[in-house]
């Protein structure tokens, strides 16, 4: 085994009605200090927690979205969101917040970091990893 | 005599919701809070299953919830109204009990 | 109105001690009384003074006691769902044999009679949970 | 409104795995000593509560199913399960404990607590009670 | 290369259950734990949709925890295999990775 | 084999601690190392030491503490998440100004670093919740 192991984040909760998907943040931007290979994914009601026009103050309730975007940052670039949980719900790729990286091969060119993939393929996906923590 | 049902979890991961519905009584009202607000969303997976006990049920979700999880008014259903914090409290005066679908 | 209030889930973990704080704020300014708010199940642990959140998040165990405190509003946490889960009073902490106790300000902790006697008492009765 | 209150406990959860169902039957106990008018529903996953031979020793935690049948001796006698409830997860009431009470008011004769009721009926008690309390 | 999917709720509560079976792939086995149990019932509103996978799947569910339940080993499906914790444990490591689907 | 456990719910409330610990045992008892385990959400709450469950109940704390001491196994609480709980150990509690302290012994308050160094470093990763 290299090294590198390949560690998906699994989130298939909504936000704020639970902690599980702040926290699942807060082990993303931890793990982004690890040089390994990580990707994110969201399926189920995870695809809730990337929709744009998040606001909290009604709630009282820190926002913490806004953080999804500045990942790309921290080299985790790779967000698979399922199509058909997206459909589900009634929503499309254009319900959610852009999210994008800097590319360091390519010239530093900006790309999407949400790529919408469906259910076989995010199923290749997690079959694919060393570790898988699910939130 | 009528109750107000709180519903606070997703009808997409629990099925809380459905529970609640199959349980009301014509007059009776529904407020979806917390995680619960998906319900209210139109053209989803479970929408069918809200507007048709719209017209036995008086159907409500608060707002502060709705705005926090970013789905825009119109994206909402056509049956649901929406109320705030003070709008949850007239409520639950309102009808003569209160029945938490935990 | 008499409206009595039940929360069932833990801080931060779940919205259920928001959510049930700005609706018992509401109440209040509505003029409706909040004689009790009862803690069970991880409710109960909304009473520890030991929290501490992150500065940019709100103090959901400040927030009640200040509530409580101004108020009037009793904040009972169940004795035996608080036990299993290690919140005490000095009392408590004292009887028990134990070196250390943890429960805030302006809450309390008794029986689940008191949740009992607030569904007697209240004329509406509303649960915060998951 | 007289000074008797009618009391419903709410039961949708499946035992062990949470512990909503041991924290509800804590406060069915406790509330037996106060004098109102007692009902407990089993619907959902709340029937699983009511099933015969549990038990614990392999998981490590205490069976409580046995209380249940205590609480006759508490003039707690009314226990409404939900057929349809049942019927989903492939049980019938012969799945259940049997559960019973002797009845003061005829001659001490001994009588089932749990009555099977239909969804409507179910919605009937619910809309008849005062206070729902909900575990 | 094979997976060991965990599930631990009810299957007549949540979604989860069906979620992983929707993502699974084949070879892989499905360890039904805590409540997740109840989905090893025979004859049950959900027993179909765990019989329609268990060619492609091995199916099992952890006996203490069904035990605990009071479910018979008589009504369990016939697709499901009983394992206790040290049967648990050989799972994992028998499976290049475990996914629980919390 | 080297597996890693992640416990992400409190103790009573929801069977994943008892699941895990049965679990582990077996680990170990067949030979398996199971160098740490990782506390996170409400599973930073079987960390109290405060913890009074009925005396004909399993003692979950005491149980992780003991298993711990015996076969070395090193139980890592989230700081983050403990801190949003009012789970502290001394150093913590008179660094942020608190007047007590919670945890027991066997158990360490450590960083998020300390679950994907874990993951790196164990054969599997298995995650009790709920």
């Amino acid at each position: 085994m290299s090294d590198i192991k390949k560690f998906l984040y699994v989130n298939r909760r909504a936000p704020y009605g639970t902690i599980y998907a702040l926290e699942s943040l807060e082990v993303v931007l931890i793990g982004a200090a690890f040089d390994q290979d990580v990707s994110l994914a969201f399926l189920d009601d995870g695809v809730f927690q990337l929709t744009k026009g998040q606001n909290t103050d009604g709630i009282g309730v820190k926002n913490f979205s806004p953080t999804f975007r500045a990942l790309g940052d921290y080299e985790v670039t790779k967000f698979y969101v399922e199509r058909e949980s997206l459909a589900e719900r009634g929503l499309t790729e254009a319900d959610l917040q852009e999210i994008t990286y800097e590319d360091e091969d390519d010239d530093w060119a900006e790309k999407p970091s949400i790529r919408v993939v469906g259910r076989d393929e995010m199923a290749a996906i997690m079959a694919d990893q060393d570790v898988v923590l699910s939130f | 005599m009528s109750t107000l049902h709180t519903v606070n979890k997703s009808p997409f991961a629990t099925r809380d919701l459905q529970s609640c519905l199959d349980h009301c009584r014509d007059g009776d009202a529904v407020l979806m809070i917390e995680d619960g607000v998906y319900g209210a969303l139109a053209g989803t997976a479970v929408s069918d299953a809200v507007s048709a006990r719209a017209g036995a049920l008086k159907i409500y979700v608060l707002t502060p919830d709705v705005n926090a999880r970013g789905l825009p008014e119109a994206r909402l259903s056509d049956v649901v109204t929406g109320v705030d914090y003070d709008g949850f409290v007239d409520l639950v005066t309102s009808h003569d009990r209160t029945q938490a679908w935990l | 109105m008499k409206i009595g209030v039940v929360i069932s889930e833990g801080p931060y973990t779940h919205q259920a001690a928001d959510t049930a704080y700005h609706f018992v704020k509401s109440a209040l300014a509505k003029g409706h009384e909040v004689p009790r708010v009862f803690f069970y199940h991880d409710g109960v642990n909304v009473s520890t003074r030991l929290s501490i959140p992150p500065q940019d998040e709100r103090h959901i165990q400040k927030n009640w006691s200040a509530l409580a405190a101004e108020h009037g509003v009793d904040l009972v946490v169940c004795i035996a769902a608080a036990q299993r889960r290690g919140l005490l009073d000095e009392n408590e902490a004292t009887r028990q044999g134990k070196d250390a106790n943890n429960i805030a300000e302006g809450f309390r902790i008794s029986g689940l009679g008191q949740l009992i006697e607030m569904g007697i008492q209240t004329d509406r009765l509303v649960m915060f949970g998951d």
